[in-house]
């Protein structure tokens, strides 16, 4: 079978790649387009690690085929910082030590991320059920909460001038 | 005379007929000394011993086996734990 | 190893003809279940044939007779529909339970009842609230009970060439409420050990006048557990008509051992989730606590 | 016990950089993506490996065809267990635990049997993933099926599969005649228990089961390994110690250490697990055959199939006190699974039983059994939590017929400084009554409880270790200095490293920069375990930037023309106290600046054994409420407390207990390893092997306990391990607690609860 031609959207650039059918959008992000910030923990959408935004969703990229981005956009890990300018929640992880191997950490940051991009004040149980899709085996998601809490708080800050 | 005190298994995988009220009594000069004296009571024990063994002087344990043991009163013999 | 043709049409004739040129050839919807299964190499279809580029395909639209849902429909898209929500939450939270936020952004309700696994968590809820789904095939739309899709483990009634394009529920009946509830180890990313979903009508008397009871994981399919709706109607749900229920729950539950749960487990659980269901969707009938 | 008067290198004293939260230097890295872990990492001319593995729990490997795979288009190399060279016999301990080499050589590749589903049999590269995968189908392996054991119990039974010919019970005299799957036995005590146990006032005699667990780290095995035909080697790869996989691979390969470079990448997570090796050989030998760079890489599926879990255990536990609720004698045996080579968590669990309390009359026995399971590994304070849930449990247990609190009794029994361990050593400057003081202090042990709540507490310990490290402090021209250290970052070292050499030198913490160099550039270190990295590396850390301090004192007072006495180091500058140019000041950007004119470039480095750890202990508090018609357990509060030393980064140690915490809670709750009858695991993914989710704990409260060590220049002792240990009993207690059931069966999945509180079925 040959390859399949996508023109897609990723982190906002223009970009087009060669796929085989059954390649899922990670295995093209990390292998074809060395987007290695999306990891793959598990390949069955059990552990998060590989999340991305899809036409504005949270998904797990191994659970996506990379002929599916066709036309789309997708937002990885690499593009939540704008340029050397960390998001709040990247400088909440870091200021809560919210990683500890940091394997986990980018599906984590897209998708706390996304969550405040739709709740800007979520409560500790809505942080931890919509996190409940990616899994951390260091931290016991203690630091990570917090961090995420504590993004959110100045986030709403800055949104709110005084 | 330094009392050597053996720990299981080591105790009964190398040394059950050498010890006498869960003792042997050498006079190494330090802890290597100490490995070839027990390697010639029960040949294979050297080899084993690196990876298998820790040794405790007066209670504390030792790394270091070139630590003399002019002064000792005890070895203990006992097997190394691993981490993880 | 055979390669996987990838194809994403524009119309439902299209993706007819596609599904009925090759006879391994798999729909696909959010891939949730079927990427999974190819990436472990316990599927290998000829060909894959992305729904969701079919105009129509996803979303919510009412018409005369209630909802209509787009096979591709992800579960999330469910709950951003105020109209769905208030006629059916039992069914949005179902389908709100599968997977993580992540799955349910793709995993859509027609995957998870062609999928045909006995624990699929929206399944029992469908088919409480009596929904049907429009099957499209070679010789046109036909429409099917949802419970008439899975038939075994992994199987369905679905001939060669066919796909569910919708699922339909009925508008929400006068004094209807619907629940479902499911029990898994853990909170959130798991597989139902017992699911229980529940629809019923109470006159303005507080009396049932119709009940559909569904379990899932019980059996090799989701199963509609007509005694039990029958241990409810006429009753106004009091201790005696919800042991009735139970009772008539755990009759029909034939469950397995498994990895994820004991059969007399399951069998006792199959009754609590079904009465505490019966009890949510009740108030959500408007029943006086 | 401590360490002699000489070792005392503990300096109270106000500290400026010891005990804050920097942010990690590896930080933004890892917040951005752009950290490369082991399975980010490509070579140029890369190929793609695949491994076949074994469908069967045991069975004698009769043939292996592979020439449909070797004629498939893009395939460039196929290797089987014979591709190995063969090995003497010789036990190694470069990870953490002691391995036979034949024994690593054929789990990395079996030779004439596979010892359990998943045991790899043939490695192919190729040009592509999907090529790779491909010719494993094209290859066709002939196994004779033999009867498969999978629980300890069975393994040790009469007429069981022996899984090797040539294992004889280690430990028992006299030596057995026949080989057997009680690989190793370790027995340790004394006193009289029978006795004792016949006059206490109160016994408890139970059993107690676990099942293996597994690590769970988040970032599956990978390396690529590049081996050329002169014989020199690279291989990139995430361990928790790339010495470790240098000296193993090199012994599988019978090849010289000094030929192979590893270069350590970002690790994600290990939990002991990755302190051996399973793929490198493996890629060595498939680079070696086609010339190129081979990665193998392991699904999700093989990572449980086919690297370590934790043994599970059958544990038998008799204790007993007098009526005051004095512990007058304690026996414990328990058989731990060894999986498909012998193991080394008996030894641990033996030590790990019962020396936290003061008890006259003991015994203690571990057994380690062979089984048709995947060699069990080191995970996080290997041997200990299993026995310890089972003595924890059987304590709550005593107090409960003694009518006494169940933290008040350990108190009450709690060994101390001088006390002796199950070894007959004494115990050093430990803080476990420290800790169970702060546990009752705590608000937590005296809040009330809701409906269907209960609490539970639980206590352990974990010896911890030092062992060899080497770290090279190095001062740049602009007087920044760099931290190479051996020691893999696995949960924030490199910040710990940067604080420790900030300190001595007394300069700010973004002046210093830490780094894991590769196993070219910096001396052997041990593993990045046994909560020993802190500590060890940590100490050669502090010698080194010591002595980067004097050489920059010697050079600054040979450029003031006085002598080295005459200088002193002060806030990050030398200072000349005397002659002509007392007052004066010399920073090291001065100093450095200058270095090539005054004896060359300003460098350390300090290689040493580490001596003189002390265990840690840590005493866990566990709130839990059950639904009664359901036996759903929702942990709803959670207290950690735990003797650290000194916290040199208070973040990353409470992140050590939070992390551990949760692990423990998983382990109690819902991870186990699940076998069908065919032998064969069930669970080999995230979905159904079921850690805890964010959703599933509540926050977890950490209480650092300081009792400094004497015998670190900073009072560190490891923290690492001891959070896993005492969660399993805690969360138990506070079931019992809840429902008045006692669970003794791990994990207490919803339906053995039930099943507890609904005995009627």
């Amino acid at each position: 079978m040959s390859k399949i031609h996508v023109s897609t959207t990723v982190n906002g650039d223009a970009t087009e790649y060669l796929c085989e059918p059954t390649s899922s959008l990670l295995d093209v992000l990390r292998d074809t387009m060395g987007l290695t910030g999306s990891k793959e923990g598990c390949g069955s959408g059990d552990c998060g690690a590989c999340t991305v935004v899809l036409d504005g969703e949270m998904v797990c990229s191994c659970l996506v085929l990379a002929a599916e981005a066709e036309g789309r956009t997708v937002a990885t890990i690499e593009g939540v910082a704008e340029g050397s300018v960390l998001h709040p929640v990247q400088q909440k992880f870091l200021e809560h030590a919210a990683l500890q191997c940091g394997f986990c950490t980018p599906g984590f940051i897209v998708a706390a991320k996304a969550l405040l991009d739709r709740n800007p004040n979520p409560t500790e149980t809505e942080v931890r059920y919509w996190l409940a899709g990616n899994l951390c085996r260091c931290t016991g998601y203690d630091k990570i909460v917090r961090a995420v809490l504590d993004a959110a708080a100045e986030l709403r800050q800055e949104r709110t001038p005084a | 005379m330094v009392r050597i005190v053996v720990m299981p298994p080591f105790d009964k995988e190398f040394f059950g007929e050498f010890i006498n009220d869960g003792r042997l009594d050498l006079a190494p000069h330090n802890l290597f000394d100490l490995v070839e004296k027990l390697e010639a009571l029960a040949p294979g024990f050297a080899a084993i011993a690196p990876a298998r063994v820790h040794f405790a002087v007066d209670g504390v344990l030792e790394t270091d086996w070139t630590r003399e043991l002019a002064q000792a009163q005890e070895v203990i013999v006992l097997p190394r734990v691993g981490g993880g | 190893m055979p390669s996987t043709a990838f194809h994403a049409p524009d119309t439902v004739e299209d993706a007819v003809a596609l599904l009925s040129a090759d006879p391994t050839a798999r729909p696909l919807g959010g891939g949730t279940d079927l990427i999974v299964q190819m990436r472990s190499g316990r599927l290998s279809p000829g060909a894959v044939v992305d729904l969701k580029r079919i105009e129509g395909m996803s979303g919510v639209r009412r018409d005369d007779e209630g909802f209509v849902i787009g096979a591709a429909t992800p579960c999330t898209a469910l709950k951003a529909d105020a109209a769905l929500v208030a006629a059916w939450p039992g069914v949005v939270e179902a389908a709100n339970l599968i997977g993580s936020v992540q799955v349910r952004n793709r995993a859509t309700m027609a995957g998870n009842l062609c999928n045909a696994s006995p624990a699929a968590d929206s399944v029992p809820a469908l088919v409480a609230a009596g929904a049907v789904c429009v099957v499209a095939g070679p010789s046109g739309l036909r429409e099917v009970p949802v419970e008439a899709v899975p038939v075994a483990p992994g199987k369905t009634s679905l001939a060669s060439g066919e796909f569910v394009a919708e699922i339909r529920l009925p508008a929400k009946p006068a004094g209807g409420g619907d629940a479902y509830l499911r029990s898994t180890p853990r909170t959130e990313m798991d597989i139902a050990v017992v699911g229980a979903g529940v629809s019923l009508v109470l006159d303005g008397e507080g009396t049932c006048t119709s009940a559909r009871i569904a379990l899932g994981a019980v059996g090799p399919t989701v199963v509609l557990v007509e005694e039990a709706g029958a241990a409810l109607v006429g009753t106004k749900l009091d201790d005696d008509a919800l042991a009735a229920m139970s009772k008539a729950v755990q009759a029909a539950s034939n469950p397995i051992d498994d990895k994820r749960g004991t059969v007399s487990y399951r069998k006792a659980m199959a009754g609590v989730l079904a009465r505490r269901a019966v009890l949510i969707a009740a108030s959500r009938a408007g029943a006086k606590a | 016990m401590n360490a002699p008067e000489t070792m005392k290198q503990f300096r109270p004293k106000g500290f400026r950089h010891v005990g804050t939260r920097p942010v990690r230097p590896d930080g933004v890295d890892k917040v951005t993506g752009k950290a490369l872990y082991s399975p980010d990492f490509k070579a140029p001319g890369m190929l793609w490996g695949a491994i076949l593995r074994s469908p069967h729990p045991h069975a004698r490997i009769i043939s292996i065809d592979t020439k449909k795979a070797e004629a498939l288009v893009g395939v460039k190399a196929v290797a089987t267990g014979r591709d190995l060279p063969t090995l003497e016999s010789l036990v190694m301990h470069v990870g953490e635990g002691a391995s036979d080499i034949v024994d690593v050589s054929h789990n990395c590749l079996a030779l004439d049997k596979v010892l359990y589903e998943g045991h790899a049999v043939v490695a192919v590269a190729a040009t592509s993933p999907e090529i790779a995968r491909e010719a494993l189908g094209l290859i066709t392996v002939e196994y004779e099926e033999l009867p498969f054991v999978l629980g300890v119990e069975e393994a040790l039974a009469e007429g069981a599969p022996v899984l090797h010919d040539n294992v004889f019970t280690k430990g028992v005299e006299p030596k057995p005649e026949k080989p057997s799957n009680a690989a190793m036995r370790v027995e340790m005590g004394g006193g009289d228990v029978e006795g004792a146990l016949a006059s206490a006032a109160a016994t408890v005699t139970e059993r107690y089961t676990l099942e293996p667990v597994h690590q769970g780290y988040i970032e599956p095995h990978a390396c690529v390994a590049s081996w050329n035909g002169d014989g020199q080697a690279q291989i990139w790869t995430s361990s928790q110690g790339h010495f470790a996989v240098r000296s193993l691979t090199a012994s599988v390969l019978a090849m010289p250490q000094s030929d192979i470079r590893v270069t350590p990448l970002e690790i994600g997570g290990g939990f002991g697990g990755k302190t051996t090796i399973y793929l490198e050989p493996v890629a060595m030998v498939l680079s070696r055959k086609s010339g190129r760079p081979v990665r193998l890489a392991m699904t999700r599926e093989e990572v449980f199939r086919a690297t370590g879990p934790a043994p599970g255990a059958v544990i038998d536990v008799r204790i007993g006190a007098d009526a005051e609720g004095t512990l007058v004698a304690a026996e414990v045996e328990f058989l731990y699974h060894s999986g498909a080579y012998t193991a080394n968590d008996a030894g641990a669990g033996v030590s790990s039983a019962i020396g936290h309390y003061r008890i006259a009359n003991t015994r203690v026995v571990g057994t380690e059994v062979l089984c048709n399971r995947p060699a069990a590994k080191a995970y996080r304070a290997p041997g200990a939590p299993q026995v310890n849930f089972a003595v924890e449990s059987a304590i709550d247990e005593l107090a409960g017929k003694l009518g006494i609190d169940p933290l008040e009794l350990r108190l009450k029994n709690a060994a101390a400084e001088g006390d002796p361990q199950t070894s007959g050593l004494p115990w050093g400057r430990i803080g476990w009554v420290e800790c169970l003081e702060a546990a009752r202090a705590h608000p937590h042990w005296s809040a009330p409880l809701g409906p269907n709540q209960g609490r539970g507490i639980a206590g352990g310990y974990w010896g911890n270790y030092g062992g060899p490290s080497t770290v090279n402090v190095s001062v740049a021209e602009d007087g920044t200095i760099t931290v190479a250290t051996g020691s893999p970052d696995i949960g924030g070292s490199r910040a710990s490293m940067a604080i420790m050499a900030a300190e001595v030198l007394d300069v700010p913490y973004e002046q210093v920069r830490s780094v894991v160099a590769d196993t070219a550039s910096i001396g052997v270190s041990m593993v990045t375990g046994g909560s020993r990295t802190t500590f060890a590396t940590g100490m050669a850390t502090v010698q080194a930037a010591e002595d980067v301090k004097s050489i920059l004192c010697q050079r600054a007072a040979r450029m003031w023309g006085v002598s080295d006495d005459q200088v002193e180091w002060r806030s990050g500058a030398v200072v000349c106290l005397e002659g002509e140019k007392q007052g004066q000041s010399m920073t090291a950007a001065a100093i450095a600046g200058r270095s090539f004119h005054s004896g060359g470039p300003i460098a350390a480095v300090a290689a040493l054994s580490a001596k003189g750890w002390l265990p840690g202990f840590g005493v866990h508090i566990c709130d839990t409420e059950v639904d009664p018609e359901t036996g759903h357990v929702k942990i709803v509060r959670y207290t950690a407390i735990q003797d650290v030393g000194t916290a040199i980064h208070p973040d990353y140690v409470e992140g050590q207990m939070q992390g551990g915490a949760a692990q423990g809670i998983g382990w109690a709750l819902n991870e186990a390893y699940i076998y069908g009858k065919n032998g064969k695991l069930d669970n080999a993914g995230f979905l159904d092997y079921r850690m805890p989710v964010a959703s599933d704990l509540p926050m977890i409260d950490t209480v650092m306990v300081e009792v400094p060590n004497p015998a670190h220049p900073y009072g560190v002792k490891g923290v690492g391990e001891v959070p896993i240990v005492p969660p399993l009993a805690a969360v138990a207690n506070a079931i019992h607690g809840a429902i008045g059931q006692r669970l003794r069966d791990l994990p207490m999945v919803p339906d053995r609860v039930y099943a507890a509180l609904h005995p009627e079925g």
